[in-house]
């Protein structure tokens, strides 16, 4: 333990009501006026260790001490008497208050009894003025864009007087452009005599911006490092153990007919907004088409009205010819779709069946799963989840095992075993390495190219910029619901550039995004 | 056709509509709170029935009705934090924990009222107070309105003013605003240090109080003793109130109304030739049918709204 | 073990024990049966020996009640209600050596029942004393009654028992005046009370200034209908005026009369001739006025509402039906679109 | 779950229900003045004689029916309370044929039992329609159902069935060949046994081993990723639906021509809201629920075996049920001895 900090947990474990062990015996301290890095494989525990300090998670042993003192954090307003805050990986945001209401909730003004609204947005006002976070008072949370929800987050922490501030990777769903401002405002923050705790996969932020890091792998700490004295690659040695190459050797793609045509599609949404804007483009077999833009600007609604998720109002979809308008999620899937989803829990596993059932899902009406007299064909459906389970490297205790039981990359694998060995035809992949450690990912992205080679046709639509550009053979950039760029060419295109297309400070002319179709 | 008409013209029948919604109202309120909260509350119908018992009771042994009244309240209260205790830290399925909440409620009145008066039917032995009914000094006079709105129980008016009450302790207060929130992102509440299972206590404390007023109304208003069962199903019926009202205070009110309407033309109907099983299934279908047209309405204006954003396109 | 000729045990003891296909505290019909036990304990003190069984409106679990009963050792064996007869039968059928009493209906007794003697009430001729006295009270210019021609018959549901209430009441108000009308309508239930005080209310206000409930606990609800708009009402098979006097004498100064079916004395009048050894076991009797089966309560509250010239009215019809001049229909064995028909002549 | 978890499963079961004993014993011995033979007779009466085992297992043949009903419902997260207006529905359909129809022993009970089904079916299925169509919460609209399918089957049974010969509102007798045979001397446990314990069978083998099961299975768990397999999610919501309706409406058929002459319910008999209480304590799983059903019906039994011998009134026992709900359900009671057992396991 440093003599100098003023916050230190110790010896912290943590077993989730699953059985699974998130933290083991971790160390973690922090000083006053400095931003610390806290990074560590998808799993490793970071986001554990916080809630623990926030109060959200009780540790099953260990202590914290803050000044030296020991103190409990039972729960979330222990921590915010302490002058802890946290903005949360997933927003804690009530979308039909206003931004004010939200950041005023539970340190209400009152007049009497009344809950004071104009006091409310006078108060979310100096404070947006005073740290320089542009926020609207009355806009309605669910009609906000994701950067200034991350902004309405932040100033919740600020409003209660936070002096640590906890941030769960604020800047997954930030643009370059966004960041930097951001940035500047930690680091003011942190010359006024706060302490910034910062969760991050992206190395190169934390290396700009903290001054130390502690690393985590497997829920344990790996130690505590001042940032000038490690590299990039120091860290993410340590964080995953061995040296890690994330670039897919691929062959440049051989793009046969087409096999997905979207033609001036547009989507709306059930708060009356268009989020996919008159998009046209086709997808060919043999190839990756990559689909990039921050979150949140039609991507999703996209891949729903694809894959027969969500309906569509104008424009047209079709796969092999066939116009999917009127067709069913079932039928879709006979045409050889197969669909990643971009949230596992929701969308892609029924988490208290088991692994066998999950991998089943779809196929369940196959006749090779079925027997007489209605019966499913139980020892077939075990003996072809086995060789799954085993052809991916799915860890899990037998194919019985719930899924709910198993981390979040081995859930990913089940589903991308079932999605992958049925031979499709087209492949929407929504974010299919999302939150699944380095291993994983390599394992999928190679499997996603080996696809390709066989003549899959794949549109892969993905936050993260480094997967799209390594992995598409062209991509369309999104921007508004709309197609503000297409790529045809990934090998010589900078990062910088995508970022402004993202933002929708660039866009290019109609004649250069036409060539998306292929015509 | 003409006798319906007849039998609804007569201020004696709006009257009765009052009366009749009188307890269906409360126990909306009570489930618009827990709703809000994100608890649904299917033992408004138990909480009522002990809180009807509980007020025969305590008027009996006081001798005073609103000490009756006061115990009402309290023992909703204190089922409701039952209720709330095993939902929210024993982690029972609310909607389970309701129904046996229910079953607890209705063996365990009359067997209550087995071990006090030896009855196991009625509390008529037990000399229970009643709430004083209230004429309106100058509204009573007033032709039509007069003998529509005044001479009501103190229940009944206040069941009314509870509307504005509710209305203003959900979206004029601190704790409704958190009740609101914490109906439709707990995780928010949480991470600002708000208690979500106590702000849930509260709403379910005050959801609770709401069907004591109902079930005080029933014993102590309505008629002056305990029966065995003799909420009668107006718990789940307040439940669909308030469900058909879109929870909103108003559209509970106003669907609480229209069950009361129904309640109270099924009890008038019997007198024209109409078999009675049907005058009684009424309000119960008319429920089902407020509650679909309800619905119908919601998805259509959304409907409505789609195809409207989907062609303003084209028009451009 | 040896029986005597009565049927009773050796040590001399009657064992006698009802069974309530319902719970007490109806202030109506269970109670009055439950109130015959007491009768007879009272009179016969340490020669018999009595008890009650409440089975609850819990339908399957009575006749697994009857059938361990008959597995003891009683004497007699008392229930009531038409639900019970065909269990009842099958009963008595195994049991030979034990005696069993049913009131308010009977046996088949093609069925060869030696030992079982069943109670009928001719509740319909009661019911027309009452539906007399309630049409002359609605003429009459009492302080609480209207002009109208117009009184009240508040049902359980729509069945045989309640609709011979209902007959005999029809043609006791048509006997005084062919032209009245009845307002008739039915809870659905023999516990909603607060649904029977909102029916009742719906009549009161319809016009009707005397209401008949015949509805068990539910029908309690026009009791307090009656308190609430200050309009008289008629109670049934209890003294319902005698429930009220201590806890609640607003009530009971409104009721009328009630129309009584002892089941009370009838069960002590079966015991009493049981003693003698003169019961008509095998037999059903139906007991009219001579018998004290049936009667109108004429309590103080009677007394105080009913004028001179009306209860003189009463007396004589009652003496009518006594001597045979007055013949009441029932409603047994009448179909449902007869009893319908009965209704819409009368409906206001 | 691990073994360990398994067997702390079982063991906190057994836990809850020896606090459930021991609380009605208290209660007993608090309340009874003769709390030994309460105790006993509570305890083991539903064994003491062929009789009340009898009783025993005619009360979980419709338990058995009304809780597949609701497992079949629950699996699919269908929170449709209506089972008790499908099962009272289900045997009014079943009366109908029972009565009129002129057919062979077993050929007609089976049309019977199939259409009381279909009838039932209709119940369950119209919240679920409703549900798919509009959206309405199928938990609210069933609720307002059960009183839809009482009323309305009053109606039916008074003006197409009633036999007016009777002394209460109740259908005629049904034919002989319609009734399901009793089976065993001296109890009234009759053939819809077989049905019950077949149709468990056959719904644990629907449930685990069929694609329809597996359909409603996945709907149950998730329906966003039901409908991401393809799987008409609104034809199985509808369906799951349907099918306990069915369950329910056949149990209720089953239950009428077994253990009745005539179809004689005049309220509603309880045993859908008792088949909801056996699904939640068999976890919704087809093969627990006759372990469930039989500890349901073991405690009413005993109950009400008590409550007929002693000073006991058997309403007792919906509180201590209740309370065995609360705690069986409660997935946090004992469960920091649960977590405390997880720590141990997962850090050794
Ligand atoms: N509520 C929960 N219940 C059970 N297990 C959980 C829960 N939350 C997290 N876990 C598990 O605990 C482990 C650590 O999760 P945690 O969220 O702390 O990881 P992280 O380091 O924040 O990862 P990421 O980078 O994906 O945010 C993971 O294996 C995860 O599956
Ligand atoms: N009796 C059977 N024997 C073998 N396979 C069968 C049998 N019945 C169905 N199958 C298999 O199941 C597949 C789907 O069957 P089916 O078309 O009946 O399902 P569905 O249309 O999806 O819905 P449902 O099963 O409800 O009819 C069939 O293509 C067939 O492979
Ligand atoms: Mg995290
Ligand atoms: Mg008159």
């Amino acid at each position: 333990m440093t003599s100098d900090a003023v916050l230190s947990m110790e010896d912290i474990t943590k077993v989730y009501p699953n059985g699974i062990v998130a933290n083991k015996g971790v160390n973690f301290s922090v000083r006053t006026g400095e931003i610390h890095g806290l990074v560590g494989e998808n799993g490793a525990g970071k986001t554990t260790l916080m809630q623990i300090l926030f109060g959200l998670n009780q540790a099953d042993v260990g202590k914290i001490f803050f000044n030296g003192k020991e103190i409990k954090i039972d729960s979330p307003h222990a921590a915010i008497a302490q002058g802890i805050g946290m903005v949360h990986q997933h927003f804690m945001l009530v979308p039909s208050l206003t931004v004010s209401e939200n950041l005023v909730l539970g340190l209400e003004p009152r007049r009497g009894f009344i809950f004071d609204k104009s006091r409310g947005i006078h108060i979310t006002q100096e404070l947006s003025k005073k740290y320089n976070l542009k926020v609207e008072p009355d806009m309605l949370v669910r009609d906000l864009p994701v950067g200034l929800k991350q902004k309405v987050e932040i100033l919740k922490a600020l409003y209660r007087g936070a002096k640590i501030l906890i941030l769960d990777e604020p800047t997954a769903v930030l643009t370059p452009q966004e960041m930097v401002e951001l940035f500047n405002e930690l680091r003011q923050l942190r010359d006024e005599g706060n302490t910034i705790i910062f969760i991050s996969h992206k190395l190169a932020e934390v290396k700009a911006l903290c001054n130390r890091v502690t690393v985590m792998r497997a829920g344990k700490s790996q130690g505590v490092f001042n940032v000038e004295d490690v590299t990039e690659e120091d860290i993410s040695r340590i964080m995953v153990g061995r040296d890690v190459i994330l670039r897919v050797e691929k062959d440049v793609a051989q793009p046969k007919e087409s096999v997905l045509k979207v033609n001036r599609l547009t989507v709306v949404n059930s708060f009356n907004k268009r989020v996919v804007d008159d998009i046209s483009f086709s997808l060919r077999r043999g190839e990756i088409l990559g689909v990039a833009g921050v979150e949140g600007n039609g991507q999703r609604e996209l891949v729903e009205a694809i894959t027969g998720f969500g309906s569509y109002g104008l424009g047209s979809i079709l796969i092999d010819g066939e116009d999917i308008k009127q067709l069913s999620i079932k039928e879709i899937r006979d045409l050889g779709c197969s669909h990643i989803p971009e949230d596992r829990m929701s969308y892609g596993c029924a988490p208290t069946l088991s692994v066998r059932m999950n991998l089943l899902s779809y196929k369940h009406n196959r006749r090779e799963f079925n027997r007489r007299f209605f019966l499913m064909h139980m020892s077939t459906i075990r003996d072809v989840s086995t060789e799954l389970v085993k052809e991916y490297q799915i860890l899990c205790t037998s194919t019985e095992q719930e899924v709910r039981c198993m981390s979040g990359g081995n859930i990913q694998k089940v589903i991308v075993a079932r999605e992958f060995s049925d031979n499709p035809k087209l492949i929407v992949a929504n974010q299919p390495t999302r939150g699944i450690d380095v291993g994983a990912t390599e394992f999928i992205r190679k499997r996603l190219v080996e696809l390709r080679d066989r003549g899959a046709a794949v549109l892969l639509v993905s936050a993260d910029l480094n997967e799209v550009m390594e992995l598409s053979d062209s991509f369309l950039v999104m921007y508004g619901g709309k197609i503000n760029a297409f790529i045809e060419d990934v090998s010589n295109f900078n990062e910088e550039k995508l970022g402004q297309y993202m933002l929708g400070l660039k866009s290019q002319d109609v004649d250069e995004i036409g060539r998306a179709l292929h015509d | 056709m003409n006798a319906v008409f007849e039998i609804v013209l007569n201020p004696l029948f709006a009257f009765s509509v009052l009366r009749v919604s009188t307890p269906i109202l409360f126990a909306a309120l009570g489930a618009l709170i827990s709703d809000k909260a994100g608890v649904i509350n299917i033992a408004l119908e138990g909480i009522m029935l002990i809180s009807a018992l509980a007020g025969v009771i305590f008027s009996a042994i006081s001798g005073s009705a609103f000490f009756g009244l006061f115990m009402a309240l309290f023992f909703g209260g204190l089922v409701a934090f039952g209720l709330g205790y095993v939902s929210l830290k024993l982690k029972t399925d609310v909607i389970l924990a309701g129904i046996a909440i229910n079953l607890i409620a209705s063996g365990g009145t009359v067997f209550v009222l087995f071990l006090l008066t030896g009855d196991k039917g009625i509390s008529s032995s037990l000399a229970s107070k009643l709430l004083p009914k209230i004429d309106i000094p100058i509204l009573k006079s007033i032709p039509i309105l007069g003998p529509i709105l005044s001479g009501h129980n103190i229940l009944t008016y206040f069941a009314f003013i509870s509307v504005f009450l509710v209305w203003f302790l959900l979206y004029r207060t601190p704790l409704g605003l958190r009740i609101r929130a914490v109906g439709e992102n707990e995780h928010a509440v949480d991470s600002v240090g708000i208690s979500v299972v106590k702000t849930r206590f509260i709403a379910l404390i005050i959801s609770g109080v709401m069907a004591g007023f109902g079930g005080a109304y029933m014993t102590m208003g309505y008629i002056s003793w305990f029966s065995r069962d003799m909420t009668a199903g107006r718990g789940f019926i307040a439940l669909a109130a308030e469900s058909m009202g879109g929870a909103t205070p108003l559209g509970s009110m106003l669907s609480s109304l229209l069950f009361g309407f129904f309640d109270a033309l099924s009890n008038s109907l019997q007198l024209l030739k109409i078999p009675y099983e049907f005058v009684s299934m009424l309000p119960y279908v008319a429920t089902v049918v407020g509650l679909v047209i309800y619905t119908t309405q919601k998805t259509k204006r959304m409907h409505r709204m789609r195809i409207k954003a989907e062609s303003k396109k084209e028009v451009l | 073990r040896g029986k005597t000729e009565a049927g009773t045990d050796d040590d001399g003891v009657l064992k006698i024990v009802n069974l309530i296909n319902g719970t007490r505290g109806d202030k109506s019909f269970f109670d009055s049966s439950a109130a015959g036990m007491d009768l007879i304990e009272a009179k016969y003190d340490s020669a018999v020996l009595t008890k009650t069984i409440e089975m609850s409106y819990d339908q399957p679990n009575w006749e697994p009640t009857l059938l361990d009963i008959a597995d003891q050792d009683w004497d007699i064996i008392i229930v009531g209600t038409w639900q019970m007869t065909e269990m009842l039968e099958e009963v008595a059928r195994d049991n030979p050596d034990k005696r069993f009493i049913i009131y308010d209906t009977e046996v088949d007794y093609s069925l060869d029942l030696g030992n079982v003697y069943s109670i009928l009430y001719s509740q319909n001729e009661a019911s027309f004393v009452a539906g007399a006295l309630a049409t002359a009270l609605t003429k009459s210019n009492l302080p609480l009654t209207n002009p109208d021609k117009l009184i009240g018959f508040l049902g359980g549901m729509d069945i045989p028992v309640i609709n011979d209430f209902l007959v005999g009441y029809v043609e006791g108000a048509r006997y005084v005046d062919p032209d009245i009308k009845i307002a008739v309508s039915y809870i659905g239930s023999f516990d909603d009370t607060a649904k029977g005080k909102e029916m009742a209310l719906a009549q009161y206000s319809q016009g009707v200034d005397i209401g008949f409930n015949v509805a068990g606990q539910a029908g309690l609800g026009q009791l307090d209908a009656a308190k609430d708009m200050h309009r008289y009402a008629i109670g049934v098979d209890s003294d319902q005026a005698e429930f009220f006097v201590q806890t609640d004498k607003a009530t009971a100064d409104l009721i009328a009369t009630s129309v009584l079916k002892h089941v009370d004395k009838s069960l002590l009048r079966a015991i009493d001739m049981h003693m003698e050894g003169k019961a008509p076991y095998g037999s059903s009797e139906i007991l009219g006025f001579d018998e004290e089966g049936v009667g109108i309560a004429k309590n103080e509250f009677y007394m105080a509402i009913v004028p001179e010239e009306i209860r003189e009215l009463v007396d004589e019809i009652e003496e009518k039906i006594r001597s045979g001049e007055i013949e009441v229909s029932s409603a047994f064995g009448m179909d449902s679109e007869a009893i319908n028909e009965l209704r819409y002549s009368i409906s206001p | 779950m691990t073994k360990a978890q398994w067997r702390f499963e079982f063991y906190r079961t057994g836990v809850v229900i020896i606090t459930a004993v021991l609380l009605s014993l208290l209660i007993i011995v608090l309340v009874s003045d003769m709390p030994g033979l309460a105790i006993k007779l509570f305890l083991t009466g539903p064994l003491d004689s062929l009789r009340h085992f009898g009783n025993l297992v005619e009360m979980v043949v419709p338990l058995l029916f009304t809780g597949l009903a609701t497992t079949v419902m629950f699996t699919a997260s269908q929170f449709n309370l209506g089972a008790e207006g499908a099962f009272f529905f289900g045997a009014i359909g079943a009366a109908f044929i029972a009565v009129n129809w002129n057919l062979p022993p077993v050929l007609h009970p089976a049309v019977a039992i199939v259409w009381g089904g279909i009838i039932g079916s209709v119940f369950c299925g119209i919240p679920g329609a409703l549900k798919v169509k509009w959206g309405s919460s199928e938990l609210v609209s069933s609720l307002m159902f059960n009183y839809i399918a009482f009323f309305l089957g009053l109606y039916l049974i008074n003006y197409l069935l009633r036999d007016v010969t009777a002394g209460a509102m109740v259908s005629f007798p049904f034919a002989n060949s319609s009734k399901l045979v009793k089976i065993i001397p001296k109890t009234r446990i009759h053939t819809g046994l077989f049905i019950a314990v077949f149709t468990v069978l056959v719904m644990g083998v629907f449930t685990y081993r069929t694609r329809w099961g597996y359909r409603i299975r996945v709907l149950g768990t998730n329906i966003e990723f039901a409908r991401y397999s393809g799987i008409n999610t609104t034809w199985t919501i509808v369906m799951s639906q349907v099918l306990g309706g069915f369950l329910a409406g056949m149990g209720g058929s089953i239950e009428l021509l077994g253990m009745y002459r005539r179809f004689e319910w005049q309220t509603l008999p309880g045993y859908g809201w008792t088949g909801i209480i056996v699904a939640i304590l068999a976890h919704n799983n087809p093969f627990y629920v006759p372990l469930a059903a039989l500890f349901l019906a073991y405690m009413k039994i005993g109950s009400d075996i008590m409550s007929r011998s002693t000073d006991m009134p058997n309403e007792f026992v919906a509180i201590i049920q209740g309370m065995i709900i609360i705690l069986i359900s409660a997935s946090s009671f004992l469960s920091k001895q649960r977590h405390k057992m997880i720590v141990r396991e997962a850090i050794s």
